[in-house]
């Protein structure tokens, strides 16, 4: 280190939240005592205006160049502190956050005298560590202002059709040798009977029309590489080979309706799924005075744990359908529960009963059985079994991924979960991208969803997406693992151990780590069996001098 | 683990030595291992009141006189002794370059070998110094037979595994396979080998990379 | 008559096997060979059977000699480099041993010292080779020798590999034991006649006397042990409920072997009968199978 | 032992178990005063010699929290972790420091009564175990 290490800290009071147990004096006479510390200051409220630029105006008068705060958590206050560095003059990075509240204060409120110890141990700890903190810069790449969406469903065109207006180009990429997805084949969109086919049509019209969006269908993703803002991918559409560079990628592959081999005597003409229904009723070609219908089919059992959410919605809507199709026709439902959220579904289910369709509940272990012309369930309202009449048996089964997600999850270097479904970084948080930026999901493609639904997560990945388009350079900070080429001894274990897959061999034999596409997870670096992999924004020394600092060096820990 | 303690039992100052080559590639003897061996040392050592000095460093390839001079020098006094994490070949370079120096090996090196994946690595080659690979489908039945056979398998395996274990495939039906697969199964059906295990040489000499003047050749 | 003699008359040839044991008592075993004395073409002597340390096959084979029985010297690679296995046969020869049955031999960790170190240097194959070059005046090293041996060589095939690449390479390298001097094969324990036959039928014309093995079922847990862990070998499930079933155990596994002997005469040159301590069934076995 | 207050290092994923004790916090879950928490990006960061080295420098005890099983922000950092705990447990094995004073542990963002009752939990753990066996001079 060039410079003399002048090390700020603050010790904030936050009101009484952290004053009103431990005391503040005592941490910042503590402070004052450890190596490289040249100024401790306490605060009311640290994170206040009054706090912060008091934190600029002292670190700019005593030529502090680390800061470290001793307040609350991190995760919600480090960028105001950071920001407050880099307008004080100094990296962002310089900075170090040591939690009193949330891992002091609040939590050992009745042990006063603990927790004052382990406020002091925490403080040794930060300062400590911020001996070690390096700077950390930005760097920034040109954004390719291209989409690339993949699946051509409504949920792949409503995003890909969405992006379009804000001006972007789009590739659609969709494997079957039409566009339009699963509403292709469907009849009816409950709960306002659309007609699916028109619904569609004019999504694969407008598609089409669009200059800014190129249609491929027969197409396949063979290849991804690059990062956020430019994604370099091969495709093929036919027999043509195609490479273009998008700044962004949508999944929206889909799903497909599980086919229900050797279950309830299916056989696709007396014992049909509900999609078939729907081809029927789309026919108009359907006259089964009596139709028993089976919900999760292949769905809630343990090979297939996940209720699919919308067969339930699916068989209530066919269900008053075969009413208005057929006269007279009798309709049962049998159901292991009910899924009919949201107030207009609640409201056809209703509508359904009052029309006579008739829901009798079976238990898993004890289900229907499906024989000619006629289905034996046990009734649990009259307490034995009966036998209904079944001129139709429609199977509802669960929408299931489609097989191809695992080897597209692959090429992408994206999660699936357990059900090969694809997996968002986060349900509640970021439930419309992957962990990897640049990419992201909607549609069934991650679960089952409705119509409606399907739309809004588009819209939504469409905006994501756009948010990155619109900008002409990515901007991201170096918080990324980077390769010493003269440590490395050439023995490719980051190249196997990255979950993203990001470093590779360079021509000298030596490791290349892309920072564009570096996640910063330093799995690699504590991997690297030569120690070459450096990761500034927590490194070796940093956790080192914080494991260092664990025990006072002259502290006697005895409590008698 | 043990063995190293007693080995540096009797020594207070102690120079890890890593090597930045092949037992780095393996995970076994680079910065990584050091560190955490002598860390191991240093606590074993403070549990039992008997504090110890480690130092650490990591040569680039401790076969190589010329990578380990300048670093042992460098340190020099400030060790009492050498614990090299390189293969026998580091160990005893050390051991040669400084005679006055114990030099101890950290390593049992057990074979060479090749990454099947990360953390998993299979031996492959005993430098028998005669290769037979040619005939075997690119299958080492010195290493990768248990009894090293050369004219076939034995009767011992079961099920395709070795009847040494059960994890251990019976590599003279992979060498069947592979040459089956090349078409070259009449391999097998050759006269009696009988492997030549000559001497080890110690010492192979290219004097065409030698420095000095050539021998006139008449 | 001489085991040699007796494969070159064209007869039935019947050997039979004993395992010397764990320390210096060898009278024992000599009563037990002297009870099947004038049934047996030969005796098999083995090598540290199962790497299990115990005494030597030689001197076993050469109190053999001694009581009149033509022993069959068995010689593994396991223990022994090639010096000590070319000398080990100059002594044998020197003290009456006329058969060799070349084997490799079990891994050390099959045994009682599995920590041994294996030498196998030579393998099947490449003694037997050494055997013919003794024969014929010579060393390894081609070095000639002072009076030589005129051995009978033999060697092993297990008909029973449990599959496809294992049955090829055994094949393929009992046709190498051939070309290597092996006149006479001791097949692995055999109880299904007609995979055997199969077996019997890929090996016509092989120019090798073929001996099929024969051990003797001795108890359920037995046939059970071997399925589980003797290579090669297998024991259909209806000959062990055929034990299982037997109020005489002792004499439902004789009659399993008489059928076995039967079967082989007509598919093979002879039997060998690996009794494990139960040689005084032999006699019994060779009288009601007509031999 | 009643006075004997082990010291615990814990290294905590910032996207989740450091989380759940900012959680654990704002509900004024009341824990131990004993473990002392160490931030890595991912638990994947955490090396063997980490570990070894927060128990050479004073620690009775060590545990590294990461996010619940298979949804590591990383994808697998969680698992990485897992087995280098597993393999400084077997480390400390040979030089007779008792593994259990090295443990591996799962919890989401939203686990914070859970992040207090692992902490409770080890805390008991490393009480019943003593001082590390490098630390008796210190008490």
């Amino acid at each position: 280190m060039e410079t003399e290490l002048r090390i700020g800290v603050f010790v904030c009071h936050c009101g009484i939240n952290i004053a009103g147990v431990l005391n503040i004096e005592d941490l910042c006479r503590y402070a004052d005592t450890l190596p490289n510390v040249a100024m401790v200051q306490a605060n009311v409220f640290t994170c206040a205006q009054k706090g912060t630029s008091e934190i600029e105006k002292v670190v700019k008068e005593q030529g502090l160049n680390r800061v470290v705060v001793a307040a609350c958590t991190p995760r919600t206050h480090e960028p105001i502190f950071r920001a407050c560095c880099q307008e004080a003059g100094i990296n962002p990075y310089f900075f170090e956050m040591v939690n009193i509240r949330e891992h002091c204060s609040w939590v050992h409120r009745h042990n006063k005298v603990y927790a004052q110890a382990k406020a002091r141990d925490l403080i040794r700890m930060a300062v400590a560590r911020a001996s070690f903190l390096e700077p950390i810069g930005t760097f920034s790449s040109r954004v390719e202002p291209k989409a690339m969406v993949i699946g051509a469903g409504v949920a792949g065109m409503t995003c890909a059709l969405a992006i379009a207006d804000q001006g972007f180009e789009v590739i659609l990429l969709e494997k079957e040798v039409r566009m339009g997805g699963l509403l292709r084949h469907l009849h009816k969109i409950a709960p306002c009977d659309v007609t699916a086919s028109k619904l569609i049509g004019e999504k694969v019209a407008a598609a089409e029309k669009d200059d800014r969006v190129k249609c491929f269908t027969s197409a396949r993703v063979e290849e991804v590489t690059g990062c956020i803002g430019n994604y370099v991918v091969k495709f093929s559409s036919g027999q043509e080979s195609y490479t273009d560079k998008v700044g962004v990628i949508v999944v929206a592959t889909g799903g497909v309706p599980l086919e229900p081999v050797d279950l309830f005597n299916y056989d696709g003409k007396r014992v049909i799924t509900q999609s078939q229904l729907e081809a029927r009723l789309k026919k108009g070609d359907i006259e089964a005075k009596s139709v028993v219908m089976i919900q999760c089919v292949g769905a809630r059992i343990p090979e297939r744990n996940y209720c699919s959410r919308i067969c339930c919605m699916v068989a209530i809507k066919n269900s008053l359908h075969m009413k208005k199709a057929v006269k007279d026709a009798k309709v049962f439902v049998l159901f292991r529960d009910i899924q009919a959220y949201g107030v207009e579904n609640e409201a056809l289910f209703l509508k359904a009963r009052e029309e006579g369709v008739r829901f009798i509940r079976y238990r898993l272990d004890n289900p229907p059985v499906v024989e000619d012309g006629r289905v034996r369930i046990y009734h649990p309202g009259m307490g034995k079994e009966v036998s209904l009449p079944a001129d139709l048996v429609v199977l509802s089964t669960p929408i299931v991924a489609s097989s191809d997600s695992e080897d597209l999850s692959k090429v992408l270097k994206v999660p699936v979960d357990e059900n090969k479904f694809f997996l968002e970084a986060h349900p509640k948080l970021s439930p419309l991208d992957f962990a990897t930026s640049g990419i992201y999901l909607c549609g069934n493609a991650r679960f089952p969803a409705t119509v409606r639904e399907a739309t809004y997560q588009a819209l939504g990945a469409a905006s994501r997406a756009s948010i990155i388009l619109s900008h002409d350079t990515i901007e991201r900070v170096g918080t990324v693992a980077a390769v010493e080429a003269e440590l490395c001894s050439g023995c490719f274990v980051c190249v196997k151990v990255c979950p993203y897959k990001v470093p590779r061999m360079n021509e000298n034999g030596k490791a290349e780590i892309e920072p564009m596409q570096c996640q910063g997870c330093g799995i690699c670096v504590a991997e690297c069996p030569a120690e070459a992999i450096r990761f500034r924004y927590a490194s070796d020394e940093q956790i080192t001098a914080a494991c260092n600092a664990l025990h006072a060096p002259q502290e006697i820990r005895s409590e008698n | 683990m043990e063995e190293i303690l007693t080995m540096v039992e009797e020594f207070d100052r102690i120079l890890v030595l890593g090597c930045g080559g092949c037992t780095t590639v393996c995970c076994a003897g680079g910065a990584r291992e050091v560190e955490t061996l002598a860390t191991l040392i240093r606590m074993d050592r403070k549990q039992k009141g008997k504090p110890v000095e480690t130092l650490e460093a990591v040569t680039e390839l401790q076969c190589e006189p010329e990578s380990v001079k300048p670093i042992l020098e460098k340190l020099a006094n400030q060790y009492d002794v050498v614990l090299s994490m390189a293969c026998g070949a580091g160990v005893q370079t050390v051991a040669q370059l400084f005679p006055n120096h114990n030099a101890l090996p950290a390593l049992n090196t057990l074979f060479t070998g090749r990454a099947e994946e990360h953390g998993v690595w299979t031996e492959n080659c005993l430098a028998c110094g005669d290769c037979v690979l040619w005939r075997t489908g690119g299958i080492c039945p010195v290493t990768r037979c248990a009894k090293s056979l050369m004219n076939g398998a034995c009767g011992g395996a079961s099920e395709g595994k070795c009847e040494v274990s059960k994890d251990r495939p019976c590599a003279w039906q992979e060498i069947y396979h592979a040459l089956k697969r090349l078409d070259k199964l009449h391999y097998l059906k050759q006269e009696p080998q009988v492997k030549d295990w000559p001497v080890h040489p110690g010492k192979v000499v290219r004097e065409d990379l030698r420095e000095g003047e050539a021998t006139r050749v008449d | 008559m001489s085991l040699k003699a007796a494969l070159e008359s064209g007869k039935f040839v019947v050997t039979a096997e004993v395992a010397p044991g764990k320390g210096t008592d060898v009278e024992h075993l000599l009563e037990d060979a002297a009870v099947i004395k004038e049934r047996v073409d030969a005796v098999n002597v083995t090598d540290l059977q199962s790497s299990v340390m115990r005494l030597g096959s030689m001197a076993f084979s050469h109190f053999l000699t001694d009581v009149g029985i033509d022993p069959v010297y068995q010689v593994t690679c396991r223990d022994r480099n090639c010096l000590a296995l070319q000398s080990d046969l100059l002594s044998a020869w020197a003290l009456g041993i006329k058969n060799v049955l070349a084997l490799t031999g079990d891994h050390p960790t099959m045994g009682d010292h599995p920590k041994a170190r294996p030498v196998f240097e030579l393998d099947s194959v490449s003694l037997l080779d050494v055997i013919g070059k003794l024969n014929s005046g010579v060393d390894m090293a081609g070095n000639e020798l002072k009076g030589k041996p005129d051995f009978l060589p033999g060697a092993v095939v297990n008909p029973g590999a449990d599959n496809e690449a294992a049955l090829d390479l055994q094949i393929m390298k009992m046709e190498t034991k051939i070309k290597a001097g092996a006149k006479f094969f001791q097949t692995q324990g055999v109880y299904d006649l007609d995979a055997f036959e199969k077996f019997m039928k890929r090996v016509e014309g092989f120019d090798a006397k073929i001996l099929g093995g024969i051990i003797l079922l001795k108890s359920v847990g037995m046939a059970r042990f071997m399925n589980k862990n003797v290579a090669g070998v297998f024991v259909p499930e209806p000959l062990i409920q055929e034990i299982k079933a037997a109020e005489n155990k002792a004499e439902a596994s004789i009659n399993i072997a008489v059928r076995l002997v039967e079967g082989m005469k007509d598919l093979c040159h002879g039997v060998h009968i690996m009794a494990l301590g139960w040689e005084s069934k032999i006699p019994q076995i060779l009288d009601t199978a007509g031999l | 032992m009643s006075s004997f207050e082990p010291l615990i290092a814990v290294f905590s994923c910032h996207y989740c178990s450091y989380a759940a004790a900012d959680l654990a916090g704002s509900s004024r879950i009341q824990y131990p005063p004993n473990i002392r928490i160490i931030k890595v990006p991912c638990t994947g960061r955490v090396s063997a010699n980490h570990i070894l080295k927060a128990l050479e420098r004073g620690a009775d005890g060590v545990y590294v929290a990461g996010c619940l099983e298979g949804t590591c922000h990383f994808i697998s950092g969680n698992y990485k972790a897992q087995k280098r705990v597993q393999y400084v447990k077997a480390l400390l094995s040979e030089i007779n420091i008792e593994p259990e004073r090295v443990e591996m542990h799962f919890m989401s963002a939203a686990q914070g009564s859970k992040f207090a009752a692992v902490a409770a939990e080890m805390t008991d753990v490393i009480k019943e175990l003593g001082p590390s066996p490098l630390n008796h001079s210190r008490y």
